[in-house]
Protein backbone atom coordinates (compact mmCIF):
# COMPACT_ATOMS: atom_id res chain seq x y z
CA UNK A 1 0.00 0.00 0.00
CA UNK A 2 1.91 3.49 -1.35
CA UNK A 3 0.19 6.47 -0.52
CA UNK A 4 2.67 9.49 -2.11
CA UNK A 5 1.20 12.96 -1.96
CA UNK A 6 2.35 16.89 -2.71
CA UNK A 7 -0.43 18.50 -0.97
CA UNK A 8 -0.43 22.71 -1.46
CA UNK A 9 -2.67 22.78 1.64
CA UNK A 10 -2.12 22.89 5.10
CA UNK A 11 -2.89 19.20 6.47
CA UNK A 12 -3.16 17.21 9.89
CA UNK A 13 -0.91 13.95 9.96
CA UNK A 14 -3.36 12.30 12.98
CA UNK A 15 -5.94 12.20 9.80
CA UNK A 16 -3.33 10.69 7.27
CA UNK A 17 -1.35 8.25 9.59
CA UNK A 18 -4.44 6.60 11.03
CA UNK A 19 -6.47 5.90 8.02
CA UNK A 20 -2.94 4.33 6.87
CA UNK A 21 -2.23 2.27 9.65
CA UNK A 22 -5.64 1.01 9.39
CA UNK A 23 -5.07 0.04 5.54
CA UNK A 24 -2.13 -2.34 6.52
CA UNK A 25 -4.06 -4.90 8.64
CA UNK A 26 -1.30 -7.49 10.29
CA UNK A 27 1.10 -5.14 10.71
CA UNK A 28 3.40 -5.46 13.66
CA UNK A 29 4.63 -1.61 13.80
CA UNK A 30 4.17 1.55 12.33
CA UNK A 31 7.21 4.44 12.56
CA UNK A 32 5.69 7.96 11.53
CA UNK A 33 8.35 11.34 11.42
CA UNK A 34 6.36 14.42 10.64
CA UNK A 35 8.54 17.29 10.48
CA UNK A 36 7.48 20.87 11.25
CA UNK A 37 8.24 24.68 10.51
CA UNK A 38 10.65 25.18 13.74
CA UNK A 39 9.92 28.51 15.08
CA UNK A 40 13.32 29.77 15.27
CA UNK A 41 13.38 33.09 16.25
CA UNK A 42 12.52 35.64 13.52
CA UNK A 43 11.50 33.04 11.22
CA UNK A 44 7.33 34.45 9.97
CA UNK A 45 7.23 31.81 6.67
CA UNK A 46 8.44 29.68 5.09
CA UNK A 47 8.50 28.89 1.06
CA UNK A 48 8.70 25.87 -0.57
CA UNK A 49 9.06 25.72 -4.64
CA UNK A 50 9.30 22.58 -6.58
CA UNK A 51 9.61 21.31 -10.11
CA UNK A 52 6.88 19.39 -10.31
CA UNK A 53 8.35 17.30 -13.81
CA UNK A 54 10.97 15.98 -11.28
CA UNK A 55 8.99 15.88 -7.71
CA UNK A 56 6.41 13.49 -7.94
CA UNK A 57 8.74 10.96 -9.95
CA UNK A 58 11.34 11.79 -7.43
CA UNK A 59 8.85 10.68 -4.37
CA UNK A 60 8.12 7.86 -6.55
CA UNK A 61 11.41 6.48 -7.12
CA UNK A 62 12.41 6.95 -3.39
CA UNK A 63 9.40 4.85 -2.36
CA UNK A 64 10.47 2.04 -4.64
CA UNK A 65 13.79 2.19 -3.33
CA UNK A 66 12.64 1.70 0.32
CA UNK A 67 10.12 -0.68 -0.80
CA UNK A 68 13.68 -2.72 -2.52
CA UNK A 69 15.49 -2.21 0.54
CA UNK A 70 13.07 -2.89 3.41
CA UNK A 71 10.29 -5.57 3.89
CA UNK A 72 7.14 -3.29 4.05
CA UNK A 73 3.65 -3.28 3.80
CA UNK A 74 3.06 -0.38 3.48
CA UNK A 75 4.43 3.66 2.90
CA UNK A 76 3.06 6.91 3.48
CA UNK A 77 4.92 10.13 1.92
CA UNK A 78 3.33 13.41 2.12
CA UNK A 79 5.06 16.26 1.49
CA UNK A 80 3.89 20.01 1.34
CA UNK A 81 4.81 22.90 -1.30
CA UNK A 82 4.54 26.51 -0.93
CA UNK A 83 3.57 29.00 1.70
CA UNK A 84 3.94 27.96 5.44
CA UNK A 85 3.72 28.95 8.59
CA UNK A 86 5.78 27.83 12.22
CA UNK A 87 4.22 24.92 13.25
CA UNK A 88 2.66 23.56 10.42
CA UNK A 89 3.85 20.14 9.21
CA UNK A 90 6.24 20.07 6.08
CA UNK A 91 6.37 16.54 5.68
CA UNK A 92 5.01 13.32 6.93
CA UNK A 93 6.70 9.54 6.35
CA UNK A 94 4.49 6.76 7.56
CA UNK A 95 6.21 3.09 7.33
CA UNK A 96 4.36 0.15 8.04
CA UNK A 97 5.81 -3.36 8.33
CA UNK A 98 5.37 -6.98 10.20
CA UNK A 99 8.81 -5.77 12.04
CA UNK A 100 10.05 -2.84 14.00
CA UNK A 101 13.47 -2.50 12.71
CA UNK A 102 12.14 -2.40 8.55
CA UNK A 103 9.98 0.20 9.70
CA UNK A 104 11.92 2.60 11.81
CA UNK A 105 14.87 2.07 8.89
CA UNK A 106 12.66 2.89 6.13
CA UNK A 107 11.42 5.97 7.43
CA UNK A 108 14.79 7.38 8.28
CA UNK A 109 16.20 5.69 4.71
CA UNK A 110 13.23 8.08 2.96
CA UNK A 111 13.87 11.13 5.46
CA UNK A 112 17.20 11.45 4.46
CA UNK A 113 16.86 11.20 0.84
CA UNK A 114 14.18 13.58 0.81
CA UNK A 115 16.24 16.05 2.81
CA UNK A 116 18.73 15.84 0.13
CA UNK A 117 17.64 14.08 -2.72
CA UNK A 118 14.32 15.40 -3.37
CA UNK A 119 13.59 17.96 -5.71
CA UNK A 120 12.44 20.99 -3.08
CA UNK A 121 14.08 24.19 -2.65
CA UNK A 122 13.01 26.01 0.84
CA UNK A 123 13.27 29.98 1.50
CA UNK A 124 12.67 31.68 4.76
CA UNK A 125 10.93 35.02 5.29
CA UNK A 126 12.57 36.87 8.41
CA UNK A 127 11.85 40.41 9.27
CA UNK A 128 9.93 40.60 5.81
CA UNK A 129 13.21 39.55 3.44
CA UNK A 130 13.05 35.93 2.11
CA UNK A 131 16.13 34.08 2.39
CA UNK A 132 17.44 30.59 0.73
CA UNK A 133 18.43 27.86 2.55
CA UNK A 134 21.18 25.67 1.75
CA UNK A 135 21.08 21.82 1.84
CA UNK A 136 23.30 21.39 5.34
CA UNK A 137 26.47 19.70 5.66
CA UNK A 138 24.32 17.05 7.69
CA UNK A 139 22.16 15.89 5.26
CA UNK A 140 24.95 14.63 3.24
CA UNK A 141 26.44 13.08 6.46
CA UNK A 142 23.05 11.18 6.59
CA UNK A 143 22.95 10.25 3.47
CA UNK A 144 26.17 8.66 3.12
CA UNK A 145 24.82 6.51 5.92
CA UNK A 146 23.07 4.42 3.09
CA UNK B 1 7.24 29.07 -30.11
CA UNK B 2 10.81 29.50 -28.96
CA UNK B 3 12.52 27.21 -25.52
CA UNK B 4 11.43 27.84 -22.02
CA UNK B 5 13.91 28.01 -19.88
CA UNK B 6 12.49 27.36 -16.10
CA UNK B 7 14.58 28.42 -12.91
CA UNK B 8 14.54 26.99 -9.64
CA UNK B 9 15.25 28.34 -6.10
CA UNK B 10 17.62 31.25 -6.08
CA UNK B 11 18.16 31.35 -9.85
CA UNK B 12 14.87 32.84 -10.25
CA UNK B 13 15.72 35.72 -7.94
CA UNK B 14 18.82 36.15 -10.39
CA UNK B 15 16.87 36.33 -13.66
CA UNK B 16 14.19 38.15 -12.19
CA UNK B 17 11.61 35.53 -12.74
CA UNK B 18 10.84 31.52 -12.53
CA UNK B 19 10.75 32.16 -16.44
CA UNK B 20 12.34 32.85 -19.26
CA UNK B 21 11.78 32.30 -23.36
CA UNK B 22 15.00 31.90 -25.77
CA UNK B 23 15.09 31.00 -29.28
CA UNK B 24 15.88 27.81 -30.65
CA UNK B 25 18.16 25.54 -31.20
CA UNK B 26 20.21 25.69 -27.80
CA UNK B 27 23.06 23.86 -26.80
CA UNK B 28 25.44 24.86 -23.69
CA UNK B 29 27.23 27.70 -24.79
CA UNK B 30 24.19 28.95 -26.24
CA UNK B 31 22.08 28.81 -23.27
CA UNK B 32 24.53 30.42 -21.31
CA UNK B 33 24.51 33.18 -24.18
CA UNK B 34 21.29 33.86 -23.94
CA UNK B 35 20.67 34.31 -20.40
CA UNK B 36 20.94 37.86 -18.24
CA UNK B 37 24.81 38.37 -17.19
CA UNK B 38 24.31 37.35 -13.13
CA UNK B 39 22.23 34.61 -13.75
CA UNK B 40 24.71 33.11 -17.26
CA UNK B 41 27.52 33.46 -14.21
CA UNK B 42 25.71 31.57 -11.72
CA UNK B 43 24.61 28.82 -13.86
CA UNK B 44 28.17 27.18 -14.65
CA UNK B 45 28.17 26.63 -11.11
CA UNK B 46 28.68 22.45 -10.92
CA UNK B 47 26.44 21.82 -8.34
CA UNK B 48 23.75 22.60 -10.63
CA UNK B 49 21.72 20.14 -12.92
CA UNK B 50 20.04 20.60 -16.26
CA UNK B 51 16.85 18.92 -17.11
CA UNK B 52 15.39 18.99 -20.50
CA UNK B 53 11.42 18.02 -20.56
CA UNK B 54 11.50 16.64 -17.10
CA UNK B 55 14.36 14.76 -18.05
CA UNK B 56 17.67 15.00 -16.19
CA UNK B 57 20.78 15.26 -17.95
CA UNK B 58 24.04 13.78 -16.38
CA UNK B 59 26.53 16.24 -18.32
CA UNK B 60 25.09 19.72 -19.05
CA UNK B 61 27.84 20.22 -21.51
CA UNK B 62 24.86 17.16 -23.19
CA UNK B 63 22.14 20.34 -23.55
CA UNK B 64 20.59 19.77 -26.83
CA UNK B 65 17.30 22.06 -26.93
CA UNK B 66 14.83 22.26 -29.75
CA UNK B 67 11.92 25.03 -30.24
CA UNK B 68 9.36 23.81 -28.15
CA UNK B 69 11.53 22.29 -25.79
CA UNK B 70 11.58 22.82 -21.78
CA UNK B 71 14.91 23.38 -20.13
CA UNK B 72 14.94 23.33 -16.00
CA UNK B 73 17.84 24.75 -14.08
CA UNK B 74 17.90 22.92 -10.84
CA UNK B 75 20.47 24.36 -8.02
CA UNK B 76 21.22 22.04 -5.25
CA UNK B 77 18.07 21.19 -2.99
CA UNK B 78 16.97 22.22 0.41
CA UNK B 79 14.12 20.01 1.04
CA UNK B 80 12.54 18.75 4.10
CA UNK C 1 8.00 17.19 28.88
CA UNK C 2 7.80 13.48 29.71
CA UNK C 3 4.78 11.43 29.57
CA UNK C 4 5.22 7.96 30.88
CA UNK C 5 2.65 5.73 31.24
CA UNK C 6 1.29 1.71 31.80
CA UNK C 7 -1.93 1.12 30.55
CA UNK C 8 -4.11 -1.41 31.13
CA UNK C 9 -6.90 -0.79 29.11
CA UNK C 10 -6.91 -0.22 24.81
CA UNK C 11 -5.95 2.80 23.86
CA UNK C 12 -5.50 4.60 20.43
CA UNK C 13 -2.28 6.07 19.50
CA UNK C 14 -3.13 9.24 17.60
CA UNK C 15 -4.94 10.46 20.75
CA UNK C 16 -2.02 10.72 22.59
CA UNK C 17 0.45 11.54 19.95
CA UNK C 18 -1.98 14.97 18.34
CA UNK C 19 -2.03 16.43 22.42
CA UNK C 20 1.84 15.31 22.87
CA UNK C 21 2.87 17.08 19.51
CA UNK C 22 0.95 20.38 20.26
CA UNK C 23 2.31 20.00 23.72
CA UNK C 24 6.27 20.76 22.24
CA UNK C 25 5.65 23.76 20.73
CA UNK C 26 9.13 25.06 18.47
CA UNK C 27 9.62 21.39 17.68
CA UNK C 28 11.23 20.42 14.32
CA UNK C 29 10.09 16.82 14.12
CA UNK C 30 8.48 14.37 15.61
CA UNK C 31 8.75 10.30 15.44
CA UNK C 32 6.33 7.96 16.64
CA UNK C 33 6.43 4.63 16.57
CA UNK C 34 3.34 2.47 17.40
CA UNK C 35 3.50 -1.74 17.70
CA UNK C 36 0.57 -3.78 17.64
CA UNK C 37 0.09 -7.38 18.32
CA UNK C 38 0.71 -9.06 15.25
CA UNK C 39 -2.16 -11.18 13.79
CA UNK C 40 0.41 -14.46 12.74
CA UNK C 41 -1.68 -16.83 11.94
CA UNK C 42 -3.12 -18.34 14.92
CA UNK C 43 -2.15 -15.95 17.64
CA UNK C 44 -5.44 -15.36 19.26
CA UNK C 45 -4.56 -13.04 22.39
CA UNK C 46 -1.52 -11.56 23.49
CA UNK C 47 -0.87 -10.93 27.68
CA UNK C 48 2.13 -9.07 29.08
CA UNK C 49 2.77 -9.61 32.75
CA UNK C 50 4.83 -6.88 34.28
CA UNK C 51 6.43 -6.50 38.12
CA UNK C 52 5.30 -3.18 38.97
CA UNK C 53 7.85 -2.34 41.47
CA UNK C 54 10.48 -2.15 38.57
CA UNK C 55 8.39 -1.73 35.14
CA UNK C 56 7.34 2.03 35.83
CA UNK C 57 10.73 3.40 37.39
CA UNK C 58 12.27 0.97 34.43
CA UNK C 59 10.63 3.58 32.07
CA UNK C 60 11.58 5.89 33.60
CA UNK C 61 14.99 4.94 33.71
CA UNK C 62 15.10 4.70 29.71
CA UNK C 63 13.29 8.26 29.87
CA UNK C 64 16.42 9.82 31.63
CA UNK C 65 18.96 8.19 29.36
CA UNK C 66 17.25 8.79 26.11
CA UNK C 67 17.14 12.96 27.55
CA UNK C 68 20.79 12.56 28.42
CA UNK C 69 21.91 11.34 25.01
CA UNK C 70 19.81 12.84 22.24
CA UNK C 71 18.38 16.68 22.27
CA UNK C 72 14.68 15.86 23.17
CA UNK C 73 12.01 18.68 23.86
CA UNK C 74 9.62 15.59 24.82
CA UNK C 75 9.27 12.20 24.90
CA UNK C 76 5.89 9.56 25.48
CA UNK C 77 6.61 6.25 26.28
CA UNK C 78 3.28 4.36 26.90
CA UNK C 79 2.99 0.95 26.93
CA UNK C 80 0.40 -2.13 27.59
CA UNK C 81 0.31 -4.42 30.12
CA UNK C 82 -2.35 -7.31 30.21
CA UNK C 83 -4.69 -9.22 27.84
CA UNK C 84 -4.16 -7.73 24.36
CA UNK C 85 -6.29 -9.31 20.28
CA UNK C 86 -4.03 -9.16 17.30
CA UNK C 87 -4.27 -5.11 15.88
CA UNK C 88 -4.26 -3.81 19.44
CA UNK C 89 -1.32 -1.39 20.48
CA UNK C 90 1.01 -2.58 22.80
CA UNK C 91 3.71 0.40 22.86
CA UNK C 92 3.83 3.80 21.65
CA UNK C 93 7.17 5.66 21.72
CA UNK C 94 7.30 9.42 20.36
CA UNK C 95 10.09 11.43 20.29
CA UNK C 96 9.49 15.65 19.52
CA UNK C 97 13.16 17.71 19.17
CA UNK C 98 14.19 20.47 16.88
CA UNK C 99 16.02 18.43 15.00
CA UNK C 100 15.34 15.01 12.75
CA UNK C 101 18.13 12.60 13.74
CA UNK C 102 17.18 12.98 17.41
CA UNK C 103 14.02 12.20 17.69
CA UNK C 104 14.13 9.15 15.05
CA UNK C 105 17.49 7.91 16.53
CA UNK C 106 15.96 8.25 20.06
CA UNK C 107 12.70 6.22 19.52
CA UNK C 108 15.01 3.72 18.03
CA UNK C 109 17.01 3.71 21.06
CA UNK C 110 14.04 3.44 23.48
CA UNK C 111 12.29 0.56 21.48
CA UNK C 112 15.66 -1.59 21.39
CA UNK C 113 15.83 -1.06 25.16
CA UNK C 114 12.21 -1.50 26.07
CA UNK C 115 11.68 -4.95 23.92
CA UNK C 116 14.70 -6.25 25.76
CA UNK C 117 16.09 -4.05 28.97
CA UNK C 118 12.72 -3.63 30.45
CA UNK C 119 10.38 -5.87 32.76
CA UNK C 120 7.82 -7.42 30.48
CA UNK C 121 7.01 -10.87 30.35
CA UNK C 122 4.92 -11.82 27.17
CA UNK C 123 2.87 -14.97 26.72
CA UNK C 124 0.46 -16.12 23.02
CA UNK C 125 -2.40 -17.85 23.50
CA UNK C 126 -2.36 -20.62 20.03
CA UNK C 127 -5.20 -22.88 19.75
CA UNK C 128 -6.46 -22.38 23.00
CA UNK C 129 -3.04 -22.74 24.83
CA UNK C 130 -0.64 -20.35 26.23
CA UNK C 131 2.83 -19.97 25.11
CA UNK C 132 5.80 -18.22 26.53
CA UNK C 133 7.46 -15.47 24.10
CA UNK C 134 11.52 -15.64 24.81
CA UNK C 135 13.65 -13.10 23.65
CA UNK C 136 14.61 -13.56 20.56
CA UNK C 137 18.40 -13.05 19.08
CA UNK C 138 17.71 -9.89 17.12
CA UNK C 139 16.79 -7.87 19.93
CA UNK C 140 20.11 -8.64 21.86
CA UNK C 141 22.09 -7.86 18.20
CA UNK C 142 19.55 -4.59 18.30
CA UNK C 143 20.76 -3.97 21.67
CA UNK C 144 24.78 -3.78 21.02
CA UNK C 145 24.03 -1.00 18.45
CA UNK C 146 24.27 1.68 21.73
CA UNK D 1 3.93 -12.75 58.06
CA UNK D 2 6.55 -14.84 56.45
CA UNK D 3 8.89 -13.62 53.36
CA UNK D 4 6.32 -13.04 50.26
CA UNK D 5 8.23 -14.81 46.94
CA UNK D 6 6.72 -13.15 43.64
CA UNK D 7 7.35 -15.35 40.44
CA UNK D 8 7.48 -13.93 37.25
CA UNK D 9 6.78 -15.12 33.16
CA UNK D 10 7.12 -18.89 32.64
CA UNK D 11 8.36 -19.32 37.01
CA UNK D 12 5.12 -18.60 37.64
CA UNK D 13 3.97 -21.55 35.61
CA UNK D 14 6.56 -24.10 37.32
CA UNK D 15 5.38 -22.82 40.81
CA UNK D 16 1.75 -23.02 39.77
CA UNK D 17 0.93 -19.65 40.61
CA UNK D 18 2.37 -16.15 40.78
CA UNK D 19 3.22 -16.32 44.81
CA UNK D 20 4.28 -17.90 47.06
CA UNK D 21 4.79 -17.75 51.23
CA UNK D 22 8.13 -18.87 52.69
CA UNK D 23 9.38 -18.90 56.67
CA UNK D 24 12.44 -15.96 56.58
CA UNK D 25 15.05 -15.43 57.29
CA UNK D 26 16.24 -16.65 53.86
CA UNK D 27 19.81 -16.73 51.97
CA UNK D 28 19.50 -18.10 48.64
CA UNK D 29 20.14 -21.60 49.54
CA UNK D 30 17.15 -21.30 52.16
CA UNK D 31 15.06 -19.50 49.55
CA UNK D 32 15.67 -22.55 46.82
CA UNK D 33 15.07 -25.57 49.41
CA UNK D 34 11.68 -23.60 50.31
CA UNK D 35 10.47 -24.08 46.01
CA UNK D 36 8.59 -26.56 44.80
CA UNK D 37 10.99 -29.54 43.21
CA UNK D 38 10.52 -27.94 39.52
CA UNK D 39 10.97 -24.29 40.15
CA UNK D 40 13.81 -24.84 42.57
CA UNK D 41 15.94 -26.43 39.27
CA UNK D 42 14.68 -23.73 37.04
CA UNK D 43 15.65 -20.65 39.46
CA UNK D 44 19.20 -21.45 39.32
CA UNK D 45 18.92 -20.63 35.53
CA UNK D 46 21.79 -17.79 35.02
CA UNK D 47 19.86 -15.54 33.12
CA UNK D 48 17.56 -15.24 35.94
CA UNK D 49 17.09 -12.22 38.01
CA UNK D 50 16.25 -11.56 41.55
CA UNK D 51 15.05 -8.15 43.09
CA UNK D 52 14.54 -7.93 47.08
CA UNK D 53 11.46 -4.93 48.01
CA UNK D 54 12.08 -3.78 44.18
CA UNK D 55 15.76 -3.72 43.97
CA UNK D 56 17.60 -5.84 41.85
CA UNK D 57 20.40 -8.03 42.78
CA UNK D 58 23.52 -7.43 41.39
CA UNK D 59 24.24 -11.18 42.56
CA UNK D 60 21.90 -13.87 43.90
CA UNK D 61 24.40 -15.14 45.86
CA UNK D 62 23.78 -12.39 48.03
CA UNK D 63 20.43 -12.62 49.04
CA UNK D 64 19.54 -12.05 52.70
CA UNK D 65 15.71 -11.72 53.22
CA UNK D 66 13.69 -10.82 56.54
CA UNK D 67 10.14 -11.85 57.91
CA UNK D 68 7.72 -9.14 55.76
CA UNK D 69 10.20 -8.95 52.61
CA UNK D 70 9.19 -9.36 48.88
CA UNK D 71 11.23 -11.58 46.93
CA UNK D 72 10.96 -11.32 43.08
CA UNK D 73 12.12 -14.25 40.85
CA UNK D 74 12.49 -12.12 36.94
CA UNK D 75 12.77 -14.88 33.94
CA UNK D 76 14.54 -13.06 31.05
CA UNK D 77 12.11 -10.21 29.42
CA UNK D 78 10.34 -10.30 26.27
CA UNK D 79 8.76 -7.14 26.12
CA UNK D 80 7.60 -4.28 23.40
Amino acid sequence: MRDIRLLTEMFIPGALVGPFTAANPGLGGVCTFVGEVRSDGDVEALELTHYEPLTLPGMHGLATQAFARFDLMGLLMVHRVGLMRPGEPIVCVSAAARHRRDCIDAVDFCMDHLKSAAWFWKRERRAGAWHWIEPRKDDHRDLARW
Amino acid sequence: MGVRVVLLGKLADLAGGGELQLTGPLDWAGLVAGLPEALAQAADDPRNKVAVNGALLADKASLQASEGDEIALLPPVSGG
